[in-house]
């Protein structure tokens, strides 16, 4: 059989070398090898998903074999149900990252595109990494060509932002890595399914949990440690800005349940109140923040940590629900709520990104304030950004919907509380978004370059009708997404709920 | 020849080869004195290859030792050499272009070179404090001599003065313990004294004296705080040549000096010194990073992030462990190669007459050669310690070493200070990447000296995925 | 076709028309859009009579059945699935008559709007959306279907989006909505929790068992569960039906064009919460603390709305501000468990203020655009169609025996009458009140626009493009055209009979107890049915009861001042002033929104962002590290002074300290 | 009777002195080299005692050494300092401070 997850990690890397060596003359080339490669890469996903069997919790596609034979490293692959849709999310953004900054970027734009073929590489490793250490490795190895990206072909405070953003995520995950060394030690192996299996104390776990918590509540991000995504988000070129929201910001919730979770269950039992309230503040305190942002990709940037806090709710109920009904019934709910937003919100921020790229590079400006009675000149891209932050709210119909709607629905089996702060959402998400709406799209035109703006042209029409194909489709047919990860979302409650302390 | 000679094969050739090229420099021509260049890689070859090929110990048998026990080959001293050969290599094709560069091109640098590499491999192969002694100081001696290597320059003079004095008073005080220790043990054979230990116990106070000073001397050499202060001013203001010598192949040696006498001599006082390490790789971590951050000028950061480097060095060593000396080892080698390559793109980076100091003159160097920017960018994450590169590996097995020595707490700490440290490294990234240049000269460095950097660049990336021979390499050397 | 696929087209065609539309609009132009739309809406329209037909005359079962699985999580069953039974035809035909009538009227009213094609393709979608509200078998669907409906709603009020208060009114729609939604959702999540299931079936089915279930809030106070799911679903029903105090949004929404005041805000989607109460009664029959709290808030609403009807100039707002009171009389109704009549209310209602807020379109048109009613008047002789109708519309609005509203409003006073619930007392007199109200603010409408004087004048010569001052007109008002008023005149017909044809078999006939399920105890509908026989009997009994007569005093009240002596309204707003500012304020919601809640929001959103997130945790948490990190750094680097013997000195107090921590300690 | 103890005692002054002189002296470089020279003193004043009193002659073939090494150390050390005086014209130590942060 063919090594389909290899070819997943290493086409677009070596893709991305091969267009690295063009060189910055033969700017073209670069375009369509690049689109060429990405597009290579999402067609190696259909057979993925014809292949993958819904089940099985069991890893598919696995891959073993010995990376450092001292330590008992191994190159390690295989997914289940909770990689194998962040890989296709991943793999269908590589063309539309490529397709947004076709005429877009001017300058090096070799570099630009080998940095998102290898970008989409890692992050699709560090989907289907079963080794603790070739995980962490994807996994940091990825903020490169992301520190570069935003940096070379961001926005005025570019470099601040970039720093930030690399020194936050990078200090997150040094922690992570004592982790995982320190359960490299305890269960002499990186399998992270032996992790899993491992038996703790109370104490180890707890330690554990906050390290991996430090690494992945920066990632997603949570609140306190969001402040790196909203400067980063607005510096970054739209490129940039779609893979950090619509992926990168993934990879938080996709340890929590990767790793933190079934390595540390009981003190992720013991903890839960604490990265609950954390989540609640996100969605609420966020939501406030997001309001009253000036720059859109500022607005889109809170809303995304807004979002997210959905992700970590939805994911930590389960143990409330346990505790109060001593089952784990409706927990599933809330976790494949969780990975369903996830997977919605990729394709909705990074659409929603893309929006605003489609303006800025028309008018180079982020400001509300720059723009106004958009639908005037551009009634296309007006259907468009409706649609998408009509999304953002939470539409149903949409893929916002679907794991809002889960996790609420999950979470008030916990605690109505929860639920009743999580639904405020309803209303902030909706108020942010349609203000916003109300301000740029909406209203007579605001100014001189408003009224010079030409409609999408035909590429950002493929994109955008692609991203809104997507949420529609998610938004009135989950049912092939949670399909995927039923058995290993069951699974994964199943190990939770039984204590690691012997 | 008789068997000790024969086991100090590749020691003798360099011996010899520093004396011809001493004694062949007055009679070539100037436009000949690319001879002198292959000598000294000749040299490294030769030695490379006796030391791979010679098997002085006989089937089944790790290590063998020759002038009455004062010298050893074991496995790590073959590692070792042959990385410090390698290191060597790269950095006579990087001198040759400086030395080229500022028309210093002499025999002197190669001479010294090569005596200085003599000198490391004796404190490599130091079985006896003796050695120890004499191969520190064959080593310590040509680099005073390096860094003064430039007679024009004060800040050469200047800069060497300090090595010079400080150098010397350390050895004073590493012989001022090793003079303890041998009063405690009677023998200045470190199998002989570790036997004693083991026989007698290790309460004596002479004993504590003698492994204070030691570590003292050890420290120094290494570059660790509040050893560190040379290192800075040497660093910078020796000429590029020399401190492209001084930052990479001594340190192997440093390494090495610090196994041999604490884990071979003293390893039944290593409750002791793993405190003393520990309190001074801690010290390493924050000062060399913390001042790091401050630097404009390059070659002082370098100096300092060297101190911190050295910190991770001191970590690996905490639990006595074969994994954990192979960690240390792992981490020296991969610092002398990015040490070589940062400095060796230093070198490119002068011209006219002026060394490359400052931050600034990175300056938009990915649109002047995006293939120079992107070695320096592998050498700067591998320095911060990002996968995938080969400091990263150093870094997570010395880690792991220190978790294994029940530091959980040291661990963190280092992990955190490394993450400070980042910064710096990103800030050479930024200024190469983000920022517009402020010239375009074009580089035209000699062929030699671009594949030897691109190769350098390429071992970052390749020895980081590939890790695991190198890592098998060096803690093997350990294992038996 | 069999009937499953017939029922699944019925809603797809609208939606199909929409998207054609809406989507292709430069491709079938504007005679292109409104066909297909119409066509859609007819053909849907057809099948739903059909359906109804069936039911009635052939004895049609109820069909439950799903159409696809959304998703399956856990053996919950997500789903999007149809329940048609009596209740969900009877709202399908109401809702896609009324869509029909509005379709072939925005032909008229749309003529001049560049956004042509994109009207007729929202129209479409909202029938879409309308009607999976209406068929959905299922909480989710229904959710989804009820958000839908908000959505179309955002997008029609804020059609002309160049408008700048069309495009807040619309925002505050949604966001409002918003609000009960929220309620609407937690209400969903409760019922998951306690029946693992979100189809009506199940959840109806197992609704008697979990009774006396209770559920702790707030640690230590037990609840009763039934009656958190009910007032949370109903805090939905409040945000969408525009109950008090969620009612702001209402008003506001006149922004948008009037076709779809009629067929959004008065007809169908804000009686979406009507419906779904109804539609939940297995539920809220669980609770009498729910009912009543139902029943308050629709007094409320019924008479403090209504009031606010008086002083209104705006002839849209007028109608709006009675759309309120008038759902308000639905709540009520329900409140009382008085479903069905809710439910008959709901349907006449639907026919009679279509028909007004078409009038009111036509007069606009006529009026070009001008909607103040102080400069109308006298219109009668210039659109004699409209008036009629209107004045048709009026007398079923006002409950005039005979006339659709009658039947239906009546049916609720002697309901809540009947009732026993807590509160119902109050709310008796409310709604009592209510009609004097109703009658007087909708007299005040008729004569300020048809009848007295004419207060505008004619500027001939003037562009007719052009924006006029208030009260001058380009050339003379005249009757709208064909496709204005065939649908006012098709309206018109059900407004005036369709009470006396159904009241018998929807009030008292239990035509919808296949959907409604009532207590024995609590069914007031049952009760009053003993004393009522037949609708000519109820219609004259009518005649002597007081809501009759509370209706003539309301009628008399508004022909004295605006017919005759218009001085009195001016003397009466002088002298109670509070009173009328209260009203003119309309009770100052607004206000108390715009202040506490816009404003506070966007205040505290300020004051988190630059106080906590830019100034504590960026400025001292992220940036402060940094800052300290140098600071110390930028200390540490002054020990490298370049002194030898400071080096040197280092050195020594190293090794000092090495030695003092292992040899002397 | 003269012991070790002595004798060590002698070492360690001898050390003290010539550290002390290293960081006290703030003029001439010469005497660091000096003191430098004194501190191999003090160490080979250990060795020979050490050897003496332990009846083996391994302490003092060290000694050996490092009077040899010495010699060596202070040619470089002059040379070093010749260089220095050449390009500063001054060999006072407070004015060596060019390199220093």
């Amino acid at each position: 059989m063919m090594p389909l997850l290899s070819i997943l990690i290493w086409l677009p890397i070596v893709g991305g070398a091969l267009v690295l060596a063009l060189g910055e003359q033969r700017a073209n080339a670069a375009r369509y090898l690049s689109l060429l490669i990405a597009g290579a890469t999402l067609a190696l996903c259909v057979p993925l998903y014809m292949g993958f069997d819904n089940s099985t919790a069991a890893m598919q596609f696995v891959e073993q074999s010995v990376w450092i034979e001292t330590f008992k490293v191994n190159y390690h692959l295989g997914i289940d149900g909770f990689s194998l849709p962040l890989i296709l999310l991943t793999a269908f953004f590589g063309p539309l990252v490529v397709l947004g900054a076709w005429e877009v970027v001017q300058d090096k734009v070799h570099q630009y595109m080998a940095a998102f073929l290898i970008m989409e590489g890692l992050m699709v490793g560090v989907f289907a990494a079963l080794d603790g250490l070739l995980f962490y490795v994807f996994f940091e190895a990825m903020l490169i060509p992301m520190f570069l990206v935003i940096g070379m072909w961001g926005g005025p405070r570019r470099v601040y932002a970039t720093i930030k953003f690399f020194l936050y995520t990078f200090l997150g995950s040094v922690f992570m890595l004592v982790g995982i060394i320190y359960l490299y030690n305890q269960a002499d192996s990186w399998n992270i399914m032996d992790w899993h299996a491992l038996p703790l104390t109370l104490q180890e776990q707890i330690w554990l949990f906050l390290a991996f918590f430090a690494a992945f509540a920066v990632k997603i991000p949570m609140f306190p440690v969001h402040t790196w995504l909203p400067d980063a988000h607005v510096e970054a070129p739209t490129g940039g800005s779609v893979v950090l929201a619509a992926i990168m910001l993934k990879i938080g919730g996709y340890g929590f349940v990767r790793f933190s979770l079934p390595i540390a269950p009981d003190a992720s039992a013991a903890l839960d109140g604490f990265v609950i309230a954390l989540s609640l503040i996100a969605v609420v305190y966020i939501g406030f923040v997001a309001l009253v942002q000036k720059d859109m990709k500022k607005l889109i940037a809170y809303s995304s940590i807004s979002h997210m806090g959905f992700v970590t709710l939805g994911i930590f109920i389960a143990f409330s629900i346990y505790r109060n009904s001593g089952s784990m019934h409706g927990a599933g709910l809330g976790m494949e709520g969780a990975m369903v937003q996830m997977v919605s919100h990729g394709f909705i921020s990074g659409a929603l990104f893309l929006c605003v790229g489609v303006l800025y590079d028309r008018v180079h400006s982020r400001e509300i304030s720059a723009y106004g009675g958009v639908a005037n000149t551009m009634p296309w891209f007006a259907f468009f950004a409706v649609l998408f932050f009509m999304a953002n709210s939470g539409l149903p119909g949409t893929s916002g919907f679907v794991g809002e709607f889960m996790v609420i629905l999950a979470s008030f089996r916990a605690n109505f509380w929860y639920a009743f702060a999580a639904g405020l959402t309803l209303i902030l998400g909706a108020a942010y978004s349609l203000w916003l709406v109300k301000r740029v799209v909406f209203g007579e035109v605001g100014n001189a370059n408003v009224e010079a703006l030409e409609d999408i042209n035909g590429r950002e029409a493929v994109m955008l009708s692609s991203l809104a194909f997507m949420v529609l489709l998610v938004g009135l047919w989950p049912a092939p997404l949670v399909d995927m990860m039923h058995v290993s979302v069951n699974q994964l409650l199943e190990q939770i709920a039984v204590s690691k302390i012997n | 020849m008789n068997a000790s000679m024969l086991i100090a094969a590749p020691e003798l050739l360099v011996l010899i080869m520093g004396c011809v090229v001493l004694c062949v420099d007055p009679f070539l021509r100037e436009e000949r004195r690319g001879i002198i260049h292959m000598l000294g890689m000749l040299t490294l070859l030769l030695a490379a290859i006796i030391t791979l090929r010679h098997e002085p110990a006989g089937a089944g048998q790790a290590a063998v030792t020759a002038f009455n026990g004062a010298f050893i080959s074991d496995p790590m001293s073959d590692v070792l050499k042959l990385f410090a050969y390698a290191t060597l290599g790269l950095v006579f094709v990087y001198a040759k272009h400086y030395l080229r560069t500022f028309n210093q091109f002499r025999a002197d640098y190669y001479t010294l070179s090569l005596f200085a590499l003599l000198g490391v491999m004796l404190l490599i192969s130091a079985n006896s404090l003796v050695m120890v002694y004499l191969g520190l100081e064959l080593t310590s001696l040509a680099s005073y001599a390096l860094v003064a290597l430039n007679r024009q320059s004060a800040r050469g003079s200047e800069a060497a003065m300090k090595y010079f004095v400080l150098g010397s008073m350390a050895s004073g005080l590493l012989l001022y313990g090793m003079s303890m220790v041998y009063g405690a043990t009677g023998s200045l054979a470190l199998p002989v004294i570790a036997e004693s230990l083991a026989a007698n116990g290790t309460d004596d106070v002479l004993l504590i004296v003698g492994l204070v000073f030691m570590v003292i001397g050890i420290a120094f050499k290494l570059g660790v705080v509040p050893f560190h202060m040379w290192v800075p001013d040497v660093y910078d203001g020796a000429p590029l040549a020399a401190t492209l010598f001084i930052s990479t192949v001594p340190k192997l040696a440093a390494f090495a000096m610090a196994y041999r006498i604490l884990a071979v001599g003293l390893g039944e006082m290593q409750a002791d010194w793993q405190q003393m390490l520990a309190a001074l790789a801690l010290a390493s971590l924050i000062i060399g990073n913390l001042t790091a951050i401050m630097q404009t000028n390059i070659r002082r950061m370098l100096a300092y992030s060297t101190v911190g480097h050295m910190g991770f060095v001191l970590l690996g060593m905490l639990p006595g462990t074969a994994t954990g000396y192979g960690a240390s080892l792992f981490y020296i080698v991969a610092y002398a190669l990015m040490s070589a390559a940062g400095f060796g793109m230093l070198v490119l980076l002068s011209g006219r007459g002026v060394d490359c100091e400052q931050l600034d003159d990175l300056k938009g160097l990915n649109r002047r050669n995006g293939w120079y920017a992107a070695i320096m960018l592998m050498v700067m994450f591998s320095m911060a310690g990002v996968p995938v590169f080969v400091g990263f590996f150093a870094k997570l097995w010395v880690i792991k070493a220190v978790l294994d020595a029940g530091m959980v707490n040291l661990a963190v700490a280092a992990v955190i200070f490394s993450v400070i440290g980042a910064f710096y490294y990103l800030r050479v990234v930024k200024v190469m990447y983000f920022d517009e240049p402020a010239t375009e000269t074009r580089f035209e460095p000699p062929v030699d000296f671009s594949a030897a950097i691109s190769l350098n660049g390429v071992l970052m990336l390749g020895l980081g995925v590939l890790s695991g021979s190198l890592l098998a390499l060096c803690t093997n050397s350990f294992l038996l | 076709m069999d009937l499953k696929t017939l029922l699944i087209v019925i809603p797809l065609l609208p939606l199909f028309g929409a998207i054609v539309a809406g989507l292709g609009r430069h491709v079938v132009g504007r005679a292109g859009a409104h066909w297909v739309t119409i066509l859609a809406v007819a053909a849907s329209c057809a099948l739903s009579v059909n359906v109804l037909y069936q039911q009635i005359f052939a004895g049609l079962e109820t069909l439950n059945f799903s159409v696809y699985t959304w998703m399956v999580v856990e053996g919950v069953t997500f789903e999007v699935g149809f329940l048609v039974d009596h209740l969900t035809s009877l709202m399908m035909c109401v809702v896609t008559f009324v869509s029909l009538m509005v379709h072939i009227y925005t032909i008229g009213y749309m003529q001049d709007d560049p956004g042509y094609q994109r009207f007729f393709a929202y129209i479409n979608l909202f029938t879409f959306a309308m009607l999976m509200l209406v068929m959905s078998n299922n909480f989710m669907q229904l959710f989804f279907g009820w958000e839908a409906v908000g959505l179309v709603s955002y997008l029609l009020i804020g059609f002309w989006f160049k408008k700048e208060t069309a495009i807040f009114a619309n925002m505050k729609a949604f966001l409002v909505n918003r609000v009960g939604d929220f309620g609407f959702l937690l209400g969903i999540a409760a019922v998951l929790m306690t029946f693992n299931s979100l189809d009506y079936a199940e959840v109806f089915a197992a609704a008697p068992e979990a009774a006396t279930d209770t559920i702790a809030l707030i640690p230590g106070v037990d609840w009763n569960l039934m009656t958190v799911i009910c007032v949370c679903l109903f805090i939905g029903a409040m945000g969408k039906s525009a109950q008090a105090p969620l009612h702001v949004w209402l008003p506001d929404s006149m922004e948008g064009p009037t076709p779809i005041s009629a067929l959004i805000h008065a007809a169908t989607m804000v009686t979406a919460g009507i419906f779904m109460v109804a539609r939940m009664s297995p539920l809220f029959e669980m609770s009498e603390a729910a009912l009543s709290f139902v029943m308050l808030i629709g007094a409320f609403t019924a008479l403090a709305m209504g009031a606010i009807g008086i002083v209104q100039n705006d002839i849209k707002r007028v109608v709006a501000y009675s759309t309120l009171s008038q759902l308000g009389y639905m709540t009520v109704a329900l409140g009382v468990s008085a479903y069905s009549a809710a439910i008959f209310h709901l349907m006449t209602h639907a026919f009679f203020k279509a028909l007004l807020f078409l009038g009111a379109g036509s007069v606009i048109i006529a009026m070009h655009h001008q909607q103040d009613m102080r400069y109308m008047g006298g219109l009668r002789k210039y659109m004699p169609i409209t008036w009629l109708t209107g004045w048709l519309g009026t007398l079923a609005l006002v409950g005039f025996p005979f006339f659709s509203g009658y039947y239906s409003k009546d049916a609720i006073i002697l309901s809540v009458g009947a009732s026993e619930r807590f509160g119902s007392d109050l709310t008796y007199w409310a709604v009592e009140l209510g009609v004097f109200i109703t009658a007087l603010y909708s007299f005040r409408l008729l004569y300020l626009t048809f009848h007295g004087p004419e207060k505008f004048q004619v500027v001939p010569g003037a562009d007719p493009h052009a924006h006029l001052p208030d009260g001058q007109l380009a050339h003379a008002p005249h009757e709208s055209p064909l496709v204005v008023t065939i649908p006012l005149v098709l309206l018109a017909i059900p407004s005036v009979l369709i009470g006396f044809f159904t009241m018998q078999p929807i009030l008292f006939g239990g035509w919808l107890s296949d959907a409604i399920t009532v207590n024995p105890a609590n069914d007031v509908v049952a009760r009053i049915g003993a004393d009522i026989d037949g609708p000519v009997g109820m219609a004259l009994h009518g005649f002597v009861t007081l809501p009759f007569w509370l209706m003539m005093g309301g009628l008399t009240l508004a022909t004295v001042i605006y017919l005759f002596r218009p001085s009195i309204a001016e003397a009466v707003k002088a002298r109670a002033g509070f009173l009328y500012r209260l009203l003119d304020n309309k009770y100052y919601f607004d206000q108390f929104n715009q202040k506490v809640f816009a404003d506070g929001t966007v205040k505290l959103g300020r004051g988190l962002w630059s106080k906590f997130d830019a100034g504590f945790i960026d400025g001292w948490l992220v940036n402060g590290s940094a800052r300290l990190v140098a600071y110390v750094a930028g200390f540490v680097r002054r020990w490298q002074t370049g002194f030898l013997y400071d080096y040197a000195f280092s050195m020594i107090i190293g090794l000092i300290a090495i030695l003092g921590v292992w040899v002397v300690l | 009777m003269i012991t070790l103890a002595h004798y060590l005692t002698l070492g360690a002054i001898l050390l003290c002195i010539s550290v002390a002189g290293v960081f006290l002296n703030r003029k001439n470089v010469l005497i660091l080299l000096m003191c430098i020279e004194l501190m191999l003193l003090a160490v080979n004043m250990n060795f020979v005692a050490f050897s003496r009193f332990m009846d083996n002659l391994d302490g003092q073939v060290f000694v050996f050494f490092i009077l040899t090494v010495a010699a060596a150390e202070a040619a470089i050390g002059l040379a070093i300092l010749v260089v220095l005086f050449r390009n500063r014209s001054t060999i006072n130590v407070e004015e060596l401070d060019e390199l220093k942060g």
